[in-house]
């Protein structure tokens, strides 16, 4: 049994470890390349108080809006939530604490957790509230604002093809967050549509190396579609 | 007349040139994409990581996996990339797109944008609206030009929360289009058959009325 | 004619507009990947007083160590260099300024001038020479320095395989710094073995997509190696 | 009797564990992937770019695109992966590398390392030197324990410029293997035939010298 082999034989494995009060990474632009999976196994297990990091929050009942109804998200960390009923309702009842953070912020944060750069700054945000009480510095005479890296305890990938090595390819736009989120993982769990052995993936085009994978394991995905347009 | 949502497209449309990468907002920035002019190529960014966007797919091609930065499953083009978000902000970020294109609630005459946040609404959040307005060189907002009670949307200091401050140097309203600059909106063009009165009643901000402001010019659709 | 058809027609055309005092970042790394045309050409224009950002100095005769023959750099960003004798005698001489940089930090560098991070801070060098002058902030009770980013007036890269609209793909070990050299140049220009249609390359395969690239040509490589390693 | 060079590496290549991705550096380090166990997987990083090293290419397989850090030819093993220099320092510095092994002039008390630059002498660089002791968390240096003339290496305090700050907590010498704790080096063996008291005489800074400091075991190749 080889020491890369990241292959884990069960849902149940792959989450093994995931704790109330831990801060969970997740890739994923609207429902699409979402981990679904992962996500579920997280209901199953019921851990609480969960502080999650994704671009969105899912839909009722399906992706990341399945931990809400149990309330196990105390805290994420998004771009945009609340097109789901149920966390509007707890978004008002101030069940759950939402820090909006810019799409792009939020991408370099996990980007940066993952890179071993603690901070850096950026133009985005200053002059808006979410520039409020960040250090403001100016750089080629324009203010900018110091954004903090995010690291979680474990981050939760969903990716097409992986070896068993771990190295992963992401399919199309389903790329978006994954990359960043799986560098960012104290353990970092990957789910793929298919595993093959080492040697079948091009080596200049991994997405993610298997140096950021912990964990892998094979499912099979819905894949919801959001807005299905369609061209006549 | 105030312009219709496709008037105001096709005026945006205008500002376009030949490989221009361009990012499109929702609403009537989307509209846009359907005035490029023949003969004249330009490439869609979408900020979830897709530049060279191309039209919605027929029921054979939908693939979940491929959709835009609205959630809308889209194609991809002959031609485009697809990237990690970090590498899309990157772009953006880092004034690589050449335009953009966004609605506002608010603009104020030191470019200062509102466009995310009504207090006491539901806030949903700014997506990526602040990486664009902070990182694109280049943009164009798009909004009534008052409220539908008269407000001016055009100000002298945005009232709501902001998006971007200075960011923003050309507006398009339903009744004008102007640009910013030293402090000032500047009346460069305005809709056909709306007067210069009108604009100046509707905006609240400091307006520059030059001696000739020109009427804009829409050919009817064949 | 497609406003996105980044081709050119020679040489001269790739790297006209470069003056005497500019900034020029280059992929590369030894003499793996490096834009070796590009740089003769720089060689041919003769502009003087350069500063040059790259993590080596190529070798006497060839790579950027053409630059040295007609003393055509002033100063040089790079994390390892003097491999050359010309190199050796103008730094002794002091007739060229050398800002020695960690790799991993001049890498970052690049990607920051690209990505519109004006300063990011990094562990890497606090203590060190290198973080003398340079701000001590402290994060996770760790002290790390405050490193800015770099930006050209021209980068100039080596792909492998590019369409004309500027989407690029490396070949192996050749990708080391191009990518980010690609991202931070005001005129970014792209020398390739090979230029395909658009449509050929898979999207989510390309590596430095062409909205980065300004100048594209197809050029014949030597590939020089520096250290001819083989497996008896 | 001091440690070959080989010796050296065997030792190292102790501290390996299956499935442990390694950052070797140039020289001594280099041996060690010589002397991993059978039945041991470790994939070796290049900090050039480069995720699971192989060998030397034969002739037929030789590719000026195909280097390492040090610049050698060399190949990919199945399953590697090949990046950016951005990406590969940001596993570097993100500490996601399971250990790095390089040499070093002179290590000190406190883990500060100096191994890039000799006043007065030509200066070459630190390459990713810096990078690689700010990001791993297990880093292991080989050198010798003293300078040709008999000067200790292993100090109070570094007299060389540094690499790197309060980074280093085990080091391998010719003569012993230590590690580094609240400011003292800490002798955990010694090399076959070295006495204890050869090793406090060559060791400048505070040493702790346990009261059983066994002997290291090293089998011949056969």
């Amino acid at each position: 049994m080889s020491g890369f082999d990241k292959r884990v034989a069960s849902y149940e494995e792959a989450m093994e470890g995931i704790e109330s009060g831990m801060t969970v990474i997740a890739g994923g632009f609207g429902l699409c390349g979402i981990p679904e999976n992962l996500i579920a196994e997280i209901k199953r297990r019921g851990a609480k108080d969960l502080t999650v990091v994704s671009n969105n929050c899912g839909v009722d009942g399906f992706g990341l809006g399945l931990l809400l109804e149990d309330r196990q998200i105390r805290k994420i960390l998004a771009s945009y939530v609340g097109e789901n009923a149920m966390f509007e309702q707890q978004m008002l009842n101030d069940e759950i604490e939402v820090v909006l953070t810019p799409q792009g912020t939020l991408a370099e944060k996990m980007r940066a957790g993952g890179a071993g750069i603690p901070a850096f700054y950026t133009a985005t945000g200053y002059g808006t509230p979410i520039g409020d009480g960040k250090e403001v510095r100016e750089f080629n005479g324009r203010p900018h604002i110091m954004e903090e890296a995010i690291v979680g305890d474990f981050a939760i990938v969903k990716g097409w093809k992986a070896d068993w090595y771990g190295n992963v390819m992401y399919h199309h736009t389903a790329q978006n967050f994954n990359p960043m989120a799986a560098t960012a993982g104290k353990i970092t769990v990957v789910e793929v549509e298919e595993i093959v052995e080492p040697g079948e993936l091009d080596p200049s085009q991994i997405h993610t190396p298997g140096i950021y994978v912990d964990r892998l394991i094979q499912g099979a995905f819905e894949k919801r579609i959001e807005k299905r347009t369609v061209h006549s | 007349m105030a312009l219709t949502r496709e008037q105001m497209a096709q005026r945006v449309a205008r500002e376009l040139e030949d490989g221009f990468y361009v990012n499109l907002g929702i609403g009537i920035p989307t509209l846009v994409a359907n005035y490029i002019p023949d003969g004249m190529d330009v490439m869609l960014q979408s900020e979830n990581g897709l530049l060279g966007m191309g039209r919605f797919p027929t029921e054979d091609e939908l693939d979940p996996d491929m959709i835009n930065a609205g959630k809308q499953t889209v194609t991809a083009r002959p031609g485009a990339a697809i990237f990690s978000s970090a590498e899309s902000f990157a772009m953006i970020r880092g004034g690589h797109v050449d335009l953009t294109v966004l609605g506002a609630f608010e603009i104020d005459q030191n470019g200062n944008i509102a466009s995310w946040m009504i207090p006491g609404k539901l806030i949903k959040g700014m997506g990526g609206a602040m990486d664009l307005v902070a990182g694109a060189e280049n943009i164009i907002c798009t909004m009534t030009h008052a409220s539908k009670h008269g407000e001016s949307k055009l100000l002298e200091q945005c009232n709501l929360p902001l998006t971007g401050a200075g960011c923003i140097n050309r507006v398009l309203t339903d009744l004008a289009y102007l640009e910013i600059k030293d402090g000032a909106f500047i009346l460069k063009e305005r809709a056909p058959g709306v007067s210069v009165e009108e604009i100046v009643e509707k905006t609240a901000g400091k307006l520059i009325v030059p001696d000739h402001v020109p009427e804009m010019t829409f050919v009817e659709a064949s």
